[in-house]
């Protein structure tokens, strides 16, 4: 038997495999599928402070091997939240983290303070990179003076560890990484959607309402992958990375080049069973290369 | 909600673009209601990615039938599966059609256009079973479009056929081919699926003439079980209108609810 | 009979179908598979003053729907590439455009200096966003002053007009793009590849020998195509869009998104035949939709 | 250097994880040598996006054979084809094998390794039509590694079979049996296709014997036509290394030009 927890430092995973915010719902939506115990981790849908009715359909687009989304943070807000969801997210035995979001910086301290006087969840996510919220852009990750004005509000009033969720759209990732790491931030999490638009050519019309959407999917793990690499090699705090997670084979690419734990997004919405599947393929993987603990394998990418 | 990794094509049968694939998915079968729909893989591999939404054609004992309408990558790929392949499916997803007692013995009418005649063969049957009486408008472009309509006779329902080039039937549009024959009859209810414009017609009215009218909606769907807020349409609940979950939530809505795109009046 | 033919300003292209670097060798490889005179034209493979070697391989790892390459600029010279291939370029009739990288600021200008005395080239290409040279970096298109002060340069001595080829990793495209247009640069192709890597997990190393490189084909079209309409909404000089086209309909969007014209790259190694058959099916569509000259259809995309 | 875009596979054989498939090409059928290669696309979609090389295994009338280890995503579609399907191929791609007069009434050897016996059936095929004197050594992991032994065989040629796990002929690496064989025989003229440690073994043995040998090398390719620089692999040229296109200059390489990877030795 294969030991694959994980130790973030701040919290410890059953397993590497978390699901991504915004492809999970509030978690529930995937108990006719799967057993949630089984998961390392629950993110759920980003929240705003109150309730946002998002961006008009049409709200998806599929590329190729990849999906643009401009859902646009549609959610029921903190209140409802912690009064439907988060007793019923109790009986689970996995950690829940709760994707914090915010039209203007206060608003990322507002979901905290409320959230932080409710039981059960074990993190938070600060979504500083969705690119394609209805206001057409708060979006601290693409600055590092930013990533640290909104990290360090939260820090100084969260009662939880805070992952900060980077944006890829960068220059250089490692900069904000480390503007993050200097906030005080507990991990990252790498990394949110790529701004990306489709146009239907027979209407000559963008195929998203909002025009513009967030690129998730195969087609991006290459781009997000490189990035893990360079900011696992130069920030001390864990990095989660996402993007592009289909199977145990592309989340090994992310653990080796030096991710503690990764999450699934767009995977889920084609295969509800998808994060259950990973894990066993990384099971499989350690058993057949006698991997005792899938730790030993984080950060091993042999370059030389 | 049920997955079925599993799904076996026993039968298949093709007009043209059309097809019908009969899968062999007892516990779907079990459970399906018409109205309902499946979510469709079409590749194991990354493109294209996303399953595809279709209607619950018919249930035939252990297999859950689909009809479908080659249209895009998915449905073109879809179309070139072969009997005894294999299909990874979910379902059965979403509300469907409002379906009790109520109908025995009464006039109910089922009006399809396109491929939106999917969904409502399932309907009739059941309707059928219900006791109701039941009239099926079947509309097309052209006569290669009423793939069904052997179908829908044999099946002993009262059918009523149109095509915009007047290839078969009534020439013109299934809207106005219904529209005439409601001066010599009116149904207690009306189910509906097909093209945004031809529902928006019939909406309009039903309810001029205070027909209870139910009608299947499209969205483009991420999940298919109310994952991704992908799918949502802007729905009248009471006062307000709201974003809502049309996989969840419908996609069969009733004439009160919907609020037809602009330009659909 | 539609008019395919598109004005640059600087240049007449018979159509906007160009082949584009690095995917289409000298040109001369195609002859075989295609009439070359067909093209719009033809951008040959990144030229360095000196030859290169580029990078040991593996050069070159497939990944959903792309493509990683590290090639790093292996080639000819200008010297070999004036007397043995633009002489045979001569024959075609179709725009000759150089593609021109340097390792350092002035290489760029001796590149330039040294073409400038030969005939048969259209326009030069400047490659200022390579993501994977041999020294691992020269990247002036990461920064705006950079981008100035290379395209100036070369400016001060061209006596062929400069297209300036930008790179998509980059957290604000129309500021790199405003800063080329202000050094004077003609036109703007954008963009070059995905900095990106790809890890094989049997042998835990990465997928090509220099850890890096560039992401290209289908899987990156819907960033790069919302760089262009961001970038053609702002600037005057015309934009050529270029990433993942494999077909008419994605040079379609590119166009009505606000191209003048657009480069085929990757769809080249796929099949040789590419730039042909999406000229035929842009034909086809303009016919289809009654559309006389294709410069009508630039930036018509319809947002309300 | 011809595109056949409907290349009709006109013959399918499967062994297990190998497969044959005959392409109806009559061009590249006209013009393919031994060495030389085809590059195959596996899907019109984007995903696999490139294609595929594999040698030319046999030339029959019309047809271009291929023959392949299923073994990664772009061979394991590709083993799913059926006959009747089409294939859109390139070829005959790259410099094949160099074969004159020269080796007539001569002995060479042939060894090839597990799925590396591919070119190496048409080679043989040639060498005795050109009046050689062929032994053919054929190596694998497994008996099931060896599909061709008993076609090799039939043709006539003097073959020679390893497995390592001995379940099949000489037990052990093919490269030790050829070396003991050599206590008996010298070939004027060595060609080898198969893993590259073994083919590196092959090139020492064939060196300090001084008898010439040639090898089929493979590298990853974006185009298999020259076009893209992905191909190159250092070869001695004179005193000089250089980066060479394997697409274009070889596959097929000479043992005093081929620089083994680091650990071939
Ligand atoms: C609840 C529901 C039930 C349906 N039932 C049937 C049915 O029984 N028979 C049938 O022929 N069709 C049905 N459709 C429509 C069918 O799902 C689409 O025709 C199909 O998804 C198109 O896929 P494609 O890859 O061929 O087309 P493409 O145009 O290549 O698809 C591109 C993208 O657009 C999406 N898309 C395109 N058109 C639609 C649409 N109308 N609805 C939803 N998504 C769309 C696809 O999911 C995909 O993401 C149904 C749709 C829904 C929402
Ligand atoms: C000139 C030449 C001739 C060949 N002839 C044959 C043959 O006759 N029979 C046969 O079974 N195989 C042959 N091969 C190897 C065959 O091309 C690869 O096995 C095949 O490309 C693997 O593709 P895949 O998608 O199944 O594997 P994957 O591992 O999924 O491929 C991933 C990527 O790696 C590349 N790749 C992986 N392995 C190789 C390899 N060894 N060589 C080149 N590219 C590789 C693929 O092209 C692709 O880009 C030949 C290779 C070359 C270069
Ligand atoms: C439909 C959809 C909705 C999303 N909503 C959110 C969200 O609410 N908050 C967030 O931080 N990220 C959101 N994301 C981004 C994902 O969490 C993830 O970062 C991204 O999709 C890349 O991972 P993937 O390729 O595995 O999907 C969303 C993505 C999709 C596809
Ligand atoms: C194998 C390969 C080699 C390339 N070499 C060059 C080059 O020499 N100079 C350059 O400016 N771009 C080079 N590129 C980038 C392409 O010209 C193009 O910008 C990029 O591939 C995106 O377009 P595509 O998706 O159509 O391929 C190369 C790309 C590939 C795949
Ligand atoms: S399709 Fe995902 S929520 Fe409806
Ligand atoms: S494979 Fe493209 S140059 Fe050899």
């Amino acid at each position: 038997m294969t030991d694959l927890s994980i130790d973030l430092g701040f919290l410890k995973l059953k397993n590497p495999v978390i699901a991504a915010s915004g492809t999970f719902g509030y978690g529930l939506e995937f108990s006719p599928f799967i057993n949630l115990d089984k998961l390392g981790g629950i993110v759920v849908k980003g929240l705003y402070y109150s309730p946002c009715q998002g961006n008009p359909p049409p709200r998806l687009a599929e590329t190729a091997s990849g999906l643009i989304n401009a859902i646009g943070l549609q959610g029921i807000g903190v209140e409802r939240f912690s009064e439907e969801i988060l007793p019923r997210l109790k009986d689970y035995n996995t950690a829940i983290i709760v994707n914090v979001c915010g039209e203007y910086e206060e608003e990322y301290v507002s979901v905290v303070d409320f959230l932080n006087k409710k039981e059960g969840i074990s993190a938070y996510e600060l979504n500083i990179s969705c690119p394609n919220t209805k206001k057409g852009g708060l979006c601290p990750a693409l600055s590092p003076e930013n990533t640290y004005t909104v990290v360090s509000l939260v820090k100084k009033i969260s009662l939880r560890p805070v992952i900060t969720k980077l944006s890829p759209n960068v220059t250089d990732i490692v900069e904000i990484a480390l503007s993050a790491q200097e906030a005080g931030s507990d991990a990252i999490s790498l990394a949110n959607t790529f701004l990306a638009m489709a146009v239907d050519v027979e209407t000559r019309r963008p195929k998203l309402a909002n025009i513009f959407g967030g690129l998730s999917g195969p087609a991006i793990k290459p781009i997000i992958l490189r990035m893990v690499y360079q900011v696992a090699s130069c920030v001390k705090i864990p990095v989660i990375g996402l993007g592009g997670i289909m199977s145990g084979s592309d989340a090994l690419e992310y653990l080796i080049a030096g991710a503690k734990a990764v999450e699934v997004g767009t995977a889920n919405l084609v295969d509800p069973e998808a994060t259950i599947r990973i894990i066993d393929e990384l099971e499989e993987y350690c058993v057949k290369n006698g991997i005792k603990k899938i730790e030993e394998i984080v950060g091993t990418l042999i370059t030389q | 909600m049920i997955k079925d990794p599993q799904a076996c094509i026993v039968r298949k049968e093709s007009w043209k673009d059309y097809h019908l694939l009969s899968l062999e998915s007892p516990k779907i079968a079990l459970e399906g209601q018409p109205g309902q729909f499946i979510m469709v893989r079409i590749t194991e591999h990354s493109h294209p990615l996303l399953r595809r939404p279709f209607s619950i054609h018919s249930i035939d004992g252990r297999n859950v039938e689909i009809f479908f309408l080659s249209s895009g990558l998915g449905t073109s790929l879809l179309s070139q599966k072969k009997t005894n392949d294999t299909l990874d499916i979910l379902g059965p997803l979403g509300k469907g059609f409002n379906l009790n007692d109520h109908f025995k013995e009464k006039d109910v009418t089922i009006i399809g256009g396109g491929r939106g005649i999917a969904p409502l063969y399932f309907l009739a049957q059941r309707l059928s079973f219900l006791g109701a009486s039941i009239r099926i408008f079947y509309g097309g472009k052209t006569l290669a479009d009423l793939p069904l309509k052997d179908k829908l006779k044999k099946a002993g329902f009262d059918t009523f056929f149109s095509t915009d080039d007047g290839s078969f039937g009534f020439k013109g549009l299934i809207t106005d081919f219904f529209k005439a024959e409601l001066e010599i009859f009116t149904p207690i209810h009306i189910f509906s699926c097909g093209p945004e414009p031809m529902m928006a017609k019939i909406a309009k009215i039903a309810q001029k003439k205070k027909i209870p009218a139910e009608f299947s909606l499209e969205s483009v769907m991420g999940c298919g079980f109310g994952a991704c807020w992908s799918c949502v349409r802007k729905i009248r609940r009471g006062n307000k209108e709201e974003w809502v979950k049309i996989c969840e939530e419908g996609p069969v809505f009733s004439a009160d609810e919907i609020i037809w795109k602009e330009g659909d009046k």
